[in-house]
């Protein structure tokens, strides 16, 4: 049978994905389709949890989070595409605009 | 029997169909390849200037879309209830969709639309 | 549901007029504005008819929740009672009117969209005051008009003066509204409620156990909210914001500083009627106030030149009338003078408003005069409205205003001095309201050459609710007639009234004179006094007066000539005010803006400031601006936090 | 194992589901495999018949000729025949993966249509739509959205300018008609209040002026206009636009992924023409028969009813088919900007406006119907 | 039995992905590699009887939202990533350890508290009683979580008005090219 401790770990796994993604990857959108796996082990916790807990609230909030990370895609892809024009790189190496 | 069994039937079945179809030239035609045959196809004309960056109209109907799959999508669910939900859900759904035309007009009035 | 389409159309009203048709001509916002209010009405009128017919029982409309803090409870719940579904009808009906008037008042103007939007707001708000089951959503109304008025009364801003007057209104009410927001706490505090449904139940139920703690803290409470209503209803000492009011569009003084809002007072001592009766000490302070208003008012208003003036100190005064009548415990007669003053009031600033715009917006009456002949419709209705409010036997203002005196004598013998007050205001207004009434449109005509020629009658927008509003002022009166006059419906409003008003039994005694029953011939006595001496006065005013400034009048004026300067002068009230409150506040408040703020306070702010650049820079060499270097650092230290969590 | 064994464990009811299930997978892509041919001859036949000339007639099978109909089997073995040419550049993997996508979206696509009402073999219900979900109408666009990336992929990795812009305009063009495509079909789930094709079908029932064309008209032209542009058909075929871009996002693409392109086209024009058939004609419904009166008519055979069905329902989207290949032939090509235009500033509110007021309607007539 | 074989293959197959997404070099592989975990994702959605939230999953977030991460990628027309491989100094090490470490502690964490299972009122078999998923969804969507739908909707006019005034600034000054910053 499966258990919910199966998707739990699945679900950090594809966090843990994630992080790294965020952590190491050099590219802006791969940055930002970092964000979406992390998004995603999220879903995937509430899916399970909504099923473990008998209630279809993890479900609604799938729905939101989805509607969350449509309007952050758009905003960060426009973010990056203004990026892009002004400095002509989306390398996080190049874009250093915080230093101190 | 689970519904969603002739879905992954299906599935393998198309990527299958696809990678057949995809992959029999390889096997079955001949292959001689130069490098003329290998240039792009440019009408005959020798292929000029870097790949031009796009018009960032793409990105804005890009974007446009994914909002409004997800008002869609909203409305979808909202369709299947609306029986039950009532005048309640009428207006309930006229706000949402107040709200989101708001935005749309904001898009046509910012020509966000306009491919000149 | 209906009951909230009432709320809904003002505030709909507000927000199409504040923001969307901002270009729009101001024929499109008076007819937006007025239409609002109309189909307010129109729903008042049918939710009042429904509830009556429903037997009129007292019901909670439960909206959503607002506050909900343990056990503080505010939801923005709604009460529909007798008193909330007359008040409904007067602010919206008379309202409706004056939105009808205004547009025709207003229709030089260039942006009138602000103008109604601001209106629409107030009565949107004023319904929440009145509408409101518990003290907060009360407050928030109550605050509400407050801005509202304060937003009219300066709406001609350029003017400095118009703002000063509109700060004034603001500031003064502030002192009230602490008293209010005081009186709130201690409410929660010691009944842990402040819905008024509740706390009625509360103390009907319970009356007997209250403890002696409870009943201290009610005579603390209610003197608190009457500090409030103070400031609201323009009492002493609070009352002087009221005519600096009149800088206002003459509508707005109409609508609000005279019909709606400065009875809010009025209308939440009567909310808390039950409170007020267990505090016998704060009823006594209650209707001196009154009484000391009505005639304080009313002595400064004999000798005032302005029109609106005479008005606004009339309206002091009235206000006056109807505190003394909550003061003396009979609410009842209170509320019907705030209904009959609602009618005639409305009435004469809408009729004067009617002269100023003939005059080109001069207001002086010594420039007047003679304008019967001009404005026939205006002085027709502002005869009514003169007769009705000095109280001339048939018209609304006598029953009213008899009452009270009367409630005032029966109320034993400490309330005979009040009474005595009463009575000489009455005697005042009637000299000063013929006396309005003579200098404006009788005699010769003063103004000048140019202002004459266009003298002429204003259109219907304006008049026509002027006629309506003098058919009410004449009319009314007779919801409420005595026992000794012949009629055949007797104190009707009392009885409308009397679900509303309930004594705890445990000072059912102190009360008992309230129900008591008195000689005829002493209610003729009472009468009488009021009625010769109205007509005494009257027929005084009209033989000094009958062509302009005559000898008499300016040899009297010359005889009491340090009287007649104390009272042109207000008493030197707002000098006596700016000498020993504002100019000592202002000398503190410059030194805490000199010193405290600019040197100390700012001094510390740029100083923690200018360190953490200091440091900032010294530390700035770690920082490489790296993304993933910042990203690392909130992973490690989430994962440190998830570690504590975990272990 | 034994014999009997073996037909036990096939008799079980899960089995027969199974194979049943993979006997109508295998139908339907059967079907779809004969689209493009039909299709291609009949888009060769129709222009020519307009024309007043022959068009290909001479492909035949010893002395018949059958119309010229074999051409198109002589055309897809040549492809198949034909040296593939990688483009210099390309990226390898994605070139090689793009066509899958849109051969497997298509195919899947296709296997979600009700073909027929549902019949019982061995005691046993089983639909006619090869996959049967409660979300049907979702399970459809969900999948069609993904055929974008086919048309994305295939314009990115062939390392051509006029490949990428054209796959560019074709997939901002799809994704701009998906939209109103939804929109004009949500008002159809508010009539019949389901997300199930066949209830919907059934729903419809027999009689035309029960039929979904009927219940809700603008809704069916807006479909129609979104079928045209969904599969970047003529007028809408400007991403192809011969003269400025070559031939759009499959320039580079010969011989067998050729064939894959346009097998995945053609089986999405004909799921488009199923599933307007389906919701705004009655589907599988015989005209004016309804189901039990065509049983009984039939003897209570199922499986002849549920065959009548299948072909009431191919010929209605044949229609469809037609007027695909009659539009081609008759409209100009539209301006890029045009299409935008209209897709975004006209069907959408046009959409929305439908949708309101059907909604209003139905909301109106069921409460009337209460009382 | 077969829950779980379609558990773990759907599960192996999105480790696969999810790993491909961040390991690829070139953002078109990664965004197709997305896909297919997505795609998966919906596959376990569906085999947890949440067949809305699985159709939704496939129709936005694969039809729409990775869409637009191809349109971006292809409009930046960006190359694969110049370095052969990931160039990570000496601390980034220590994080690198230090964060997959806690990761699997939290995991092994999670596998060894087992959840109290409460069961609420909507099983698989009641939910289809009450009308079927999507309905189900529907109900609790628009009434309980009224007030987020609306805001919802405000969050989408918000996304659609800032993504419009981002990304269509026309001029670029000069000077701002040359304030380029270095690493």
């Amino acid at each position: 049978m499966v258990s919910i401790d199966h998707y739990l770990v699945l679900a950090t796994f594809m966090f843990l994905c994630g992080t790294l993604g965020v952590l190491f990857r050099r590219n802006l959108l791969m940055v930002l389709m970092s964000i979406e796996l992390m998004l995603n082990a999220v879903n995937l916790v509430f899916v399970s949890g909504s099923r473990l807990l008998g209630n279809l609230d993890g479900q609604v909030m799938v729905f939101f989070i989805i509607t969350v990370a449509a309007c952050e895609a758009g905003v960060g892809l426009a973010m990056v595409i203004a990026l892009f024009r002004r400095y002509g790189t989306v390398d996080t190496n190049f874009l250093r605009v915080l230093r101190g | 029997m689970n519904p969603y069994l002739p879905v992954l039937i299906v599935l393998l079945l198309g990527v299958g169909l696809g990678g057949i179809l995809s992959g029999l030239a390889h096997f079955v035609g001949p292959r001689k390849p130069n490098r003329i045959k290998e240039e792009p196809f440019e009408c005959g004309v020798p292929a000029v200037g870097e790949k031009d960056k796009m018009s960032v109209k793409f990105y804005l109907t890009a974007i446009l879309f994914i909002l409004f799959d997800i008002e869609t999508v909203f409305l979808y669910l909202w369709a299947m209830t609306f029986r039950d939900l009532g005048w309640f859900g009428i207006a309930e759904i006229i706000v949402f969709l107040v709200v989101l035309f708001g935005g749309y007009i904001y898009v046509v009035k910012r020509g966000a639309l306009e491919w000149d | 549901m209906l009951f909230w389409l009432i709320l809904f159309f003002p505030l709909l009203g507000a927000f199409l007029n504040g923001l969307v048709l901002r270009k729009a001509s101001p024929t499109v916002s008076h007819v937006l504005g007025a239409a609002a209010l109309v189909a307010a009405f129109i729903y008042a009128l049918i939710t009042y008819l429904q509830f009556m017919g429903a037997g009129g029982q007292a019901q909670v409309i439960t909206g959503i929740d607002w506050i909900d803090a343990g056990t503080f409870k505010a939801p923005f719940n709604f009460i529909l009672d007798r008193l909330s579904g007359m008040m409904l009808l007067i602010i919206t009906g008379i309202g409706s009117l004056i939105h009808i008037y205004a547009g025709g008042y207003m229709h030089e103007e260039k942006a009138t969209y602000r103008f109604f939007s601001y209106l629409n707001l107030f009565v949107f708000m004023m319904l929440l005051l009145v509408l409101g089951d518990n003290l907060l959503v009360m407050f928030i109304g109550w605050e509400g008009v407050g801005l509202c008025s304060y937003l009219l009364i300066g709406y001609w801003y350029e003017d400095d003066k118009n703002a000063a007057a509109g700060m004034k209104a603001f500031l003064v009410n502030r002192i009230g509204d602490i008293g209010f927001l005081l009186g709130i706490f201690l409410t929660f505090k010691y009944f842990h409620t402040i819905s008024f449904s509740q706390l009625k139940d509360m103390i009907l139920t319970a009356g007997a156990n209250l403890n002696g703690e409870q009943l201290q803290a009610i005579g603390w409470i209610t003197l608190a909210l009457f500090v409030g209503a103070c400031g609201k209803s323009a009492q002493m000492p609070l009352y002087v914001w009221l005519p600096d009011a009149m800088a206002g569009p003459t509508p707005v003084s109409a609508l609000i500083h005279a019909a709606t809002m400065v009875t809010a007072g009025i209308y939440m001592m009567t909310r808390l009627n039950f409170l007020f009766y267990l505090a016998p000490d704060t009823q006594m302070v209650v209707a001196s106030v009154g009484a000391i208003t009505a005639l304080f008012a009313a002595t400064i208003a004999l000798v005032q030149y302005d029109i609106k003036k005479v008005l606004a100190y009339s309206t002091v005064s009235q206000l006056g009338y109807m505190v003394l009548g909550c003061g003396v415990g009979a609410y009842s007669a209170g509320v019907f003078h705030l209904f009959t003053h609602a009618c005639f009031k409305a009435l004469l600033f809408l009729g004067a408003g009617s002269v100023i715009v003939a005059m080109h917006h001069k207001q002086d009456m010594r420039e007047m005069g003679g304008l019967r002949k001009f404005m026939p419709v205006t002085h027709f209705v502002m005869l009514i409205g003169v007769l009705a409010i000095i109280g001339f036997p048939g018209l609304s203002g006598f029953f009213s205003k008899d009452e009270i005196l009367w409630r005032a004598w029966t109320g034993g013998d400490s309330y005979h001095i009040q009474w005595g007050l009463g009575a000489l205001a009455a005697v005042c207004t009637s000299f000063y309201m013929v006396r309005l009434l003579m200098l404006t449109f009788y005699g010769k005509n003063r103004s000048d050459h140019h202002t004459q020629e266009h003298l002429h009658e204003t259109s219907v927008v304006m008049w026509g609710p002027l006629v309506v509003l003098a058919i009410l002022s004449a009319g009314v009166g007779y919801l409420n007639v005595p026992h000794i006059l012949p009629f055949p419906a007797h104190l009707l409003f009392e009885n409308y009234l009397e679900p509303v008003i309930s004594i705890p039994p445990l000072v059912a005694d102190h009360w008992h004179h309230l129900h008591a029953e008195y000689p005829h011939s002493l209610e003729w006595a009472i009468m009488g006094v009021s009625v010769i001496g109205m007509a005494v006065s009257s027929i005084f005013a009209i033989s000094m007066y009958s062509d302009g400034f005559g000898k008499l009048a300016q040899s009297l004026g010359s005889v009491f000539k340090s009287g007649h300067r104390v009272l042109s002068n207000k008493y030197y009230v707002d000098e006596f005010y700016d000498a020993y409150f504002v100019t000592p506040l202002r000398d503190i408040a410059q030194f805490l803006w000199k010193i405290v703020d600019v040197v100390i306070i700012d001094g510390i702010v740029n100083g923690v400031g200018q360190a953490c650049m200091l440091i900032g820079g010294l530390s700035s060499f770690r920082m490489s601006g790296s993304l993933h270097r910042h990203g690392m650092v909130m992973i490690v230290g989430i994962v440190c936090m998830l570690s504590v969590l975990f272990f | 194992m034994g014999l009997t064994e073996l037909i036990e464990v096939l008799s079980s009811d899960t089995a027969i589901q199974v194979i049943a299930s993979i006997v109508k997978i295998l139908i339907v892509l059967v079907l779809c495999l004969q689209v493009p041919p039909l299709m291609v001859w009949a888009e060769r036949r129709a222009p020519a018949m307009m024309q007043r000339r022959k068009g290909p007639n001479r492909v035949g099978l010893f002395k018949f000729r059958l119309y010229g109909l074999l051409q198109s089997a002589a055309d897809a073995v040549k492809l198949i025949f034909k040296e593939e040419v990688v483009p210099r550049g390309a990226n390898k993997a994605v070139y090689h993966i793009a066509p899958i996508f849109g051969v497997f979206t298509a195919m899947m696509v296709a296997c979600a249509i009700p073909y027929g009402n549902d019949i019982s073999v061995f005691g046993q219900k089983v639909s006619l739509s090869p996959i049967h979900l409660d979300v049907g109408f979702l399970f459809i666009f969900a999948i069609s959205s993904l055929a974008v990336y086919a048309v994305t992929l295939a314009g990115w990795a062939s390392n051509n300018k006029y490949s990428l812009l054209g796959s560019l305009r074709a997939s901002a063009q799809m994704i701009s008609y998906e939209i109103p495509l939804g929109m004009s079909l949500i008002p159809l789930v508010v009539i019949f209040g389901t997300l199930d094709l066949n209830k919907m079908v059934l729903a419809q029932s027999a009689y035309p002026w029960s039929w979904g064309v009927v219940k809700a008209p603008i809704s069916f032209l807006l479909f129609l206009v979104c079928m045209f542009a969904e599969t970047n058909r003529a007028p809408f075929d400007l991403a192809e636009g011969e003269s400025e871009l070559v031939a759009g996002f499959h320039t580079e693409f010969n011989s067998a992924k050729f064939a894959a392109f346009f097998l995945s086209e053609y089986v999405a024009m004909f799921v488009l023409s199923c599933l307007a058939a389906t919701v705004f004609f009655g589907g599988w419904q015989t005209p004016f028969i309804p189901y039990e009166t065509l049983l009984s008519l039939l003897g209570g055979m199922e499986w002849l009813a549920a065959l009548a069905g299948f072909v009431c329902l191919i010929v209605k989207a044949a229609f469809f088919m037609w007027v695909y290949v009659w539009v081609r032939w008759t409209l100009p090509r539209f301006r890029y900007d045009q299409l935008m235009s209209l897709g975004w500033k006209f069907m959408l509110p046009v959409g929305l406006v439908n949708l309101l007021v059907t909604t209003l309607v139905v909301a109106f007539i069921e409460n009337a119907g209460r009382h | 039995m077969t829950q779980e074989l379609v558990f773990l293959a759907f599960a192996s197959l999105i480790a696969i992905c999810s790993m491909m997404v961040i390991l690829s070099r070139n953002a078109v592989v990664s965004a197709i590699f997305l896909v297919g975990d997505l795609f998966c994702l919906a596959g376990l959605y569906a085999s947890m009887e949440a067949h809305f939230v699985a159709a939704i999953q496939v129709l936005v977030y694969a039809g729409a939202i990775v869409v637009l991460f191809m349109f971006v990628i292809m409009l930046l027309n960006l190359g694969p990533d110049q370095r052969k491989h990931l160039e990570v100094s000496a601390p980034e090490i220590g994080v690198l350890g230090l964060t997959i470490v806690g990761f699997l502690v939290i995991g092994g964490l999670l596998l060894l508290g087992q959840p109290t299972g409460v069961t609420g009122p909507l099983t698989a078999e009641a939910i289809d009683n009450a009308g079927g998923n999507t309905y189900t969804v529907g109900m609790v969507l628009f009434t309980k979580y009224l007030w987020p739908f609306e805001l919802a909707s405000m969050l989408i006019l918000l996304a659609i008005i800032a993504a419009i005034v981002i990304a269509k600034k026309e001029h670029i000054k000069d000077g701002d090219k040359r304030r380029l910053a270095h690493g």
